[in-house]
């Protein structure tokens, strides 16, 4: 195999190794562990050891399998997509802001939807931060306001104008059924419909967020788990000063 | 056995001090009722169904009522004005009035003797209902006792009913001791309850009676197999907390979430209205024997659960106080807290112990609901079931009363099936493998343990003190309770409120509250 | 979906979901974990999670993701060899031993190659048992000779000899590198080239052990883990038994 | 700390016992020799490689002495003559020899002083080669400081050297201090070292001085890049004990298993044959400063932890005495116990708890090596994880030396990579959590964990005191340990064992016994 090409690793490179979990609706026994292995066999595994079948009631069996993967992909081609960030503190940021925007920015935030999770964007925006990373709400040349959770993407838009703000801030943290992409989709339409789309940089965030979801949502920037303050502020003062000319928003 | 020798006099002041702050609250509820205390009343009359498809008749009844601008007066006499002059029950009257058949009556062009006599015969057969379910419960008591604590607790989030049946079932099987189907998001934003069996939810799976009905169903037929009972938990918080105490009367729940404090700081439902909702619904627990659950686990999810402890002790002490007011008894009361201390804290453990053990002490009686890690639940299964482990460790050591399981993709996904088999067989393994810990180990005198509980408990009495001074409701605007912040005239369903006009009655409430605690 | 097809149960029937957790040989970040969701789904998942991907050094990563599986098998068709074993008591045992054979039964176990493993054949033939299971040296109708570890086929085979056996009991417990196979078939071709083959039941066992694999390697039986003594005593009556007129060993 | 209140004098009489059973063994030492002995001799003269692609010349020379009956001399004077006689080193002779290019000679033959002379030079190399392995771990202790305890105890075993390699740098990387190469199975039963990098193994790697040296090598680097000294574990026991332990100072390792009781017990090795052998490899351990480990914790693999804690006890109380008879300080004695009680059974953890204090306070200056559970683990990984992490808690409670790292999938294969991370994200989270827990805690006078203790003493005492009466060897052929029985006589090796002629000359353990106990 030439060496960009990868496969998951066990003990020995290449050896294919993965641990699989999962439930059959059958009753435990001899014929359920035989159909685990033949069903493991059918996710490209060779060599399937269904090492544990458990009984979790008498129509539900579980199953702990190792098998080898046979599958390889070419890292070489995998490529992926990230809110490009320049890596800035505090204060460099705030001197970029005062220096190359010569305004201060304003920004507001907000869990839309009935999703009541707040902590996310509470990490991102109250003056605590997360982390040691101070939040937006500290930063001298920043103007945050957290409307917090369950709004509509109308009373989120309605303060957005009335503050003018540079940029939203969306977070979504359920997202069983897909809510998530539901309610993300719904605020871009919005948008959308009333022609302010270009107007602001709107920005997705969550636990389940990736910046290539993000993009594909109609998002600007999309930010996941473990993101600092920083990092959003960072790639929000950036991308201002690209897009100065198009933006003229003031707070 | 007090491992941790706290200060008498001092757990004296607190109690006091919180039965005082509670009061404050019990005045405002005398002078104001809801319409969901109202729409309560009509479901212990037996109203039930919807209209239009979707508007339960309780709902369109008393919107009627606050159309015509009578509310004030309540439902009941009103209810049983029209009853006297069709002659029909109040089920069928209810009905009527809700398709906008047959209008309201203004009682006092009945003889007030007739309607007092109706009204009587009205909370008689309400009180029965309560009565009967308690009964049920200590039928199933008698015949198959209480298991040991801490119970087992395993919840359900499918979104379907009868999905979450089937994991019910095999939770059963695996040992929980109690099912709690969790309810779909933001129901307790919804200002009725939704009507028949679900199937679709988002989180969890709607509470509605028929719901309860058919999960108590099926929990009843385990139950049998397994030759123990299984108790049913679901959530009262919100905007119908009363009616959905009723509803769980009607189907035999054991246990309600019923905890005003979540509803307001989480939910930002008004306060004034929730704790109104709040007590007439903990009064229809205490005579039907539900179990309540506080939520004071969740202020941890927010809030940092060393720098804020302090507020989930004076959060119980003051629910306990609320509880009582309500004629709770001690064993009813599952007062919430949690193991949500950031793992990253050398000696976390020591401090969840000292925190658990505290609870433990300042409440010896009550069946303390303990909830798992959540917060700091990893993605990372594996490690995720080891902060699991160590968690149930805490509940067995410090002897809890309700233990949540916790599940190990917390982080990721409401729970699969196997998720809640591996959380019930950790917890069987520990708790049988350190049942004794607890009688086993005595805390160095001025340890970390001791010199923290006994510092929570500090804090707790000054915020006590202060709370005291300014009203609950204050200390909530201030943020005290979670960071967060919310106004006495702020949130949902302040519209629904009203004050109690002279001819106001409830005769659910007044026999309720002038019959005390039942204990049979 | 006909309902004799059957595909893993997450919380609703045939969602199909999977539990995985494996390694990539790569530096953690946006780029391994795209390569972990790619790959997870070449093993036929489909809306894969990477839930979890953690460092375990500058070339490793660590990924846990969720998927649904697309396969779907038809349960109706999977059947399971097993031995097939009357339930039987330690004292029907000996019951049927005494008025059904007539004579006493005469076996011999060992763990063979360099597997150093007894616990597993010690259960088996120990007094003592096995999760309150009396062991074969406790049959009053049995002889029972247990060889213990490290025995070689030929030591085994020239026990089996002078003891006159019935059946041998052969344990492997380590299979790394399919050792255990090697071990099995080895002396199985030895019994055949001393064409001894027919003169004993031989059974196989150990926790990798099946029925079905057992009969592969040419053995009369397999049991694997959880396995009581009394079901391989009655295993080898009834088939003795059966075997009567083929058989006349004696101790 | 005296967690659990033991008779002092009880121990003391223990000890003596312990003590007064090891010089019987000791006895027989002085009159015995074995080929390995002079094997290991052949090693730290500097004799090295293989003839006929596989024999090692230190092999091949012993047995070219023992082809010409003058073993019972030793090899050492031997080798000087064959040196004075071609004025070349030994390693060169030796090789010479072993292609039997040149014969031995008989040292008779020589001038005694000149013999001497060359004897006391080998013997001057040998130890300093020892001498030199103990000042490089000394100097990494100076530049880094030891690493708190528990030691987090790694292990890889692959089978391929280079795969170990590469696990070895991720277990380092997730917080190993030491890493243990894991034996290729039965190696103990090899009466030769394998020799040269090897890339196939069963259960584990061969242990060869070059694979030593290229997992020294490795975790050198890894040391400097993380800042902290990463310790080299191998294996001794079997019939290569102080042969591996000679390699094992040529190529800086720091941990030795290293226990003639294992070998006896579960490789059926001959106890004379392996005593000898332990005794000289424990001197190169203790010149060398190889801390050993001992593998008391496999006999609860075999027999029950509650049944035979009591036979852990008295073989730590009996090795300890051996490894001091072979000049090994405290600091040096890895006495081996584990966590294998049966999870089944009620309060297991409190037992578990008991035992480990136990021999916390029993040997309170050696790093103790505390074996996760293995026997109880199951195939359900997420199970036995929960399993680890009430181990990990026994071990930072009672303050355990030597962690050996549990692993989830242990009743399934070698680890894999992840498996060893989930382990040791595993340690790191309940020792941090739980880190003060023990200095915290007090155990109930007459509780279960102090009753546990001390009953598991007085059985000790009582096996002790009649393996006074009836000898060590008597005792392991009537299965007082792990319930298997060895005899004197049987057991592979003691076709390896002679009796020590009048001239026999053993100079390296002469001077180490004489220089005694070296601290620099
Ligand atoms: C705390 C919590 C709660 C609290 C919320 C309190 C509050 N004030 O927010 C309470 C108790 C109220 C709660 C309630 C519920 N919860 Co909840 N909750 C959690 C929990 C334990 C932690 C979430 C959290 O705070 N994480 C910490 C923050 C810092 O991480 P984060 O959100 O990922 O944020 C980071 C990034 O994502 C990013 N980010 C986030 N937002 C944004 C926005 C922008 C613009 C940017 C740039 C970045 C960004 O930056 C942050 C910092 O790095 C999780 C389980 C878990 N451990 O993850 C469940 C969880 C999220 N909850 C869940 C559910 C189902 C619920 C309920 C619906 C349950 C119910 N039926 O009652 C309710 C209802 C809530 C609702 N309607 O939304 C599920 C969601 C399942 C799913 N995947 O859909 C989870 C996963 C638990 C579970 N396994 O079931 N919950
Ligand atoms: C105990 C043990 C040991 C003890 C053995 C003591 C003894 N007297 O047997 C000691 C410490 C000596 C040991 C050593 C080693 N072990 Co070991 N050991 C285990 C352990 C912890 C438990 C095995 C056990 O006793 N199970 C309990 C018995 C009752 O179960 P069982 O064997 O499955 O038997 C049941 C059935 O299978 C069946 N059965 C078994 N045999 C037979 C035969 C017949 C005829 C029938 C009918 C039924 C039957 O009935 C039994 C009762 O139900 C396992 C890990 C684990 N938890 O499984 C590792 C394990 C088996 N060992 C392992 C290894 C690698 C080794 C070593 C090679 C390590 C090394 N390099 O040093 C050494 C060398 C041993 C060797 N050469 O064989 C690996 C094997 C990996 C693999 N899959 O190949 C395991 C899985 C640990 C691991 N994860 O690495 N080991
Ligand atoms: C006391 C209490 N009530 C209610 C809920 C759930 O409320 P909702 O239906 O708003 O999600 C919780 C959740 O933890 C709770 O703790
Ligand atoms: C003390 C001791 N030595 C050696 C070994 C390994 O020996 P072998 O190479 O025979 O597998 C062990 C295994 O646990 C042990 O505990």
């Amino acid at each position: 195999m030439p060496e960009q090409w990868i496969k998951p690793y066990g003990d020995t490179l290449n050896d294919g190794l993965v641990q699989l979990s999962f439930t059959l609706p059958v009753e435990n026994g001899p014929r359920a562990i035989k159909a685990a292995r033949i069903y493991a066999g059918k996710l490209n595994l060779k060599n399937v050891t269904v090492a544990c079948a458990e009984a979790m009631d008498d129509a539900h069996t579980f199953f702990v399998a190792y098998g080898r993967a046979e599958p390889a992909i070419d890292y070489s081609e995998i490529r992926a997509e990230e809110a490009t960030v320049e890596h800035m503190d505090f204060y460099e940021i705030n001197d970029r802001i005062r220096k190359d925007l010569n305004r201060r920015i304003c920004v507001v935030g907000a869990t839309i939807g009935s999703d009541a999770h707040t902590v996310g964007i509470d990490a991102i925006m109250n003056m605590k931060g997360y982390n040691q990373d101070y939040g937006l709400e500290r930063y001298p040349e920043i103007d945050a306001y957290n409307m917090g959770a369950q709004v509509t993407g109308e009373d989120l838009l309605k303060t957005a104008m009335d503050i003018n703000a540079d940029a939203l801030l969306v977070s979504q943290t359920v997202t069983q059924k897909d809510a998530h992409l539901h309610n993300f989709t719904e605020l871009m339409e919005l948008l959308e419909a009333e022609q302010l789309r270009d107007r602001f940089l709107v920005i997705a965030g969550g636990p389940r967020i990736t910046h290539e979801l993000a993009i594909e949502l109609g998002y600007d920037a999309g930010f996941g788990p473990g993101t600092l303050p920083s990092q959003v502020a960072a790639y929000i003062v950036t991308t201002l000063i690209k897009r100065r000319i198009m933006l003229n928003a003031k707070c | 056995m007090e491992k941790i020798p706290l200060n008498k006099e001092q757990i004296g002041r607190v109690k006091s001090t919180a039965a005082d702050i509670a009061g404050q609250i019990r005045e405002m509820i005398r002078t104001y009722s809801t319409v969901c205390v109202e729409r309560t009343l009509l479901r212990l009359y037996g109203v039930d169904g919807v209209v239009d498809d979707e508007t339960p008749v309780p709902n369109r009844v008393v919107d009627i009522l606050v159309e015509e601008n009578r509310i004030d007066s309540g439902v009941t006499r009103a209810l049983a004005a029209v009853m006297i002059k069709t002659g029909r029950d109040a089920k069928t009257v209810a009905e009527l009035i809700a398709r906008r058949r047959i209008p309201l009556e203004d009682p006092a062009s009945y003889d007030m003797e007739r309607i007092m006599a109706v009204e009587q015969e009205l909370a008689r057969k309400a009180v029965d209902v309560l009565d009967h379910s308690r009964k049920r419960k200590q039928a199933a008591i008698d015949r198959w006792g209480l298991p040991v604590q801490p119970w087992k607790y395993m919840i359900t989030a499918t979104g379907n009913i009868y999905e979450d049946r089937t994991q019910a079932r095999s939770a059963v099987y695996s040992g929980a001791d109690i099912i709690a189907v969790i309810r779909s998001t933001a129901q307790s934003l919804l200002d009725y309850i939704p009507y028949g069996p679900t199937t679709e939810g988002f989180g969890g799976t709607y509470a509605t009676q028929e719901n309860f009905r058919i999960m108590r169903k099926a929990l009843n037929e385990v139950s049998e197999r397994q030759g123990r009972y299984v108790r049913l938990v679901n959530y009262a918080s919100g905007l119908c907390m009363s009616e959905i105490a009723a509803c769980a009367a009607f189907e035999d729940l054991d246990m309600l979430l019923n905890d005003s404090m979540y509803g307001i700081l989480f939910r930002d439902i008004n306060m004034m209205r929730t704790f109104i909702d709040q007590y007439v619904s903990r009064l229809i627990c205490s005579r039907a024997k539900i179990i309540i659950n506080t939520g004071e686990d969740n202020y941890l999810t927010t809030s940092d659960a060393m720098e804020n402890a302090y507020s989930v002790t004076a959060s119980q002490l003051i629910n306990e106080a609320m509880a009582k007011d309500a004629l709770l008894t001690d064993d009813l009361i599952g007062l919430g807290h949690a193991f949500e201390i950031n793992p990253k804290i050398e000696n976390a453990f020591l401090y969840e112990i000292a925190h658990a053990q505290l609870a433990r002490q300042l409440f010896p009686n009550a069946p303390l609901k303990y909830m798992p890690p959540t917060k700091y639940k990893s993605t990372n299964i594996f490690y995720s079931h080891a902060l699991d482990t160590m968690f149930n460790l805490a509940s067995i050591t410090t002897n809890q009363g309700i233990h949540l399981a916790g599940i190990l993709t917390e982080a990721i996904h409401t729970p699969l099936m196997q998720d809640r088999y591996l959380s019930l067989q950790g917890i069987d393994y520990v708790f049988g493998l350190a049942r004794g810990l607890g009688d086993e180990i005595a805390f160095k005198p001025d340890g970390l343990i001791v010199n923290r509980a006994k510092r929570v408990l500090d804090e707790t009495e000054q915020l006590l003190d202060e709370l005291k001074d300014i009203g609950l409701m204050e200390g909530v605007a201030l943020g005290k309770f979670a960071n967060i912040k919310r106004s006495r005239d702020g949130g949902k369903g302040l519209d629904g409120v009203f004050k109690k006009g002279p001819n106001y009655s409830n005769p659910v409430m007044d026999r309720i509250e002038r019959e005390g605690v039942i204990n049979a």
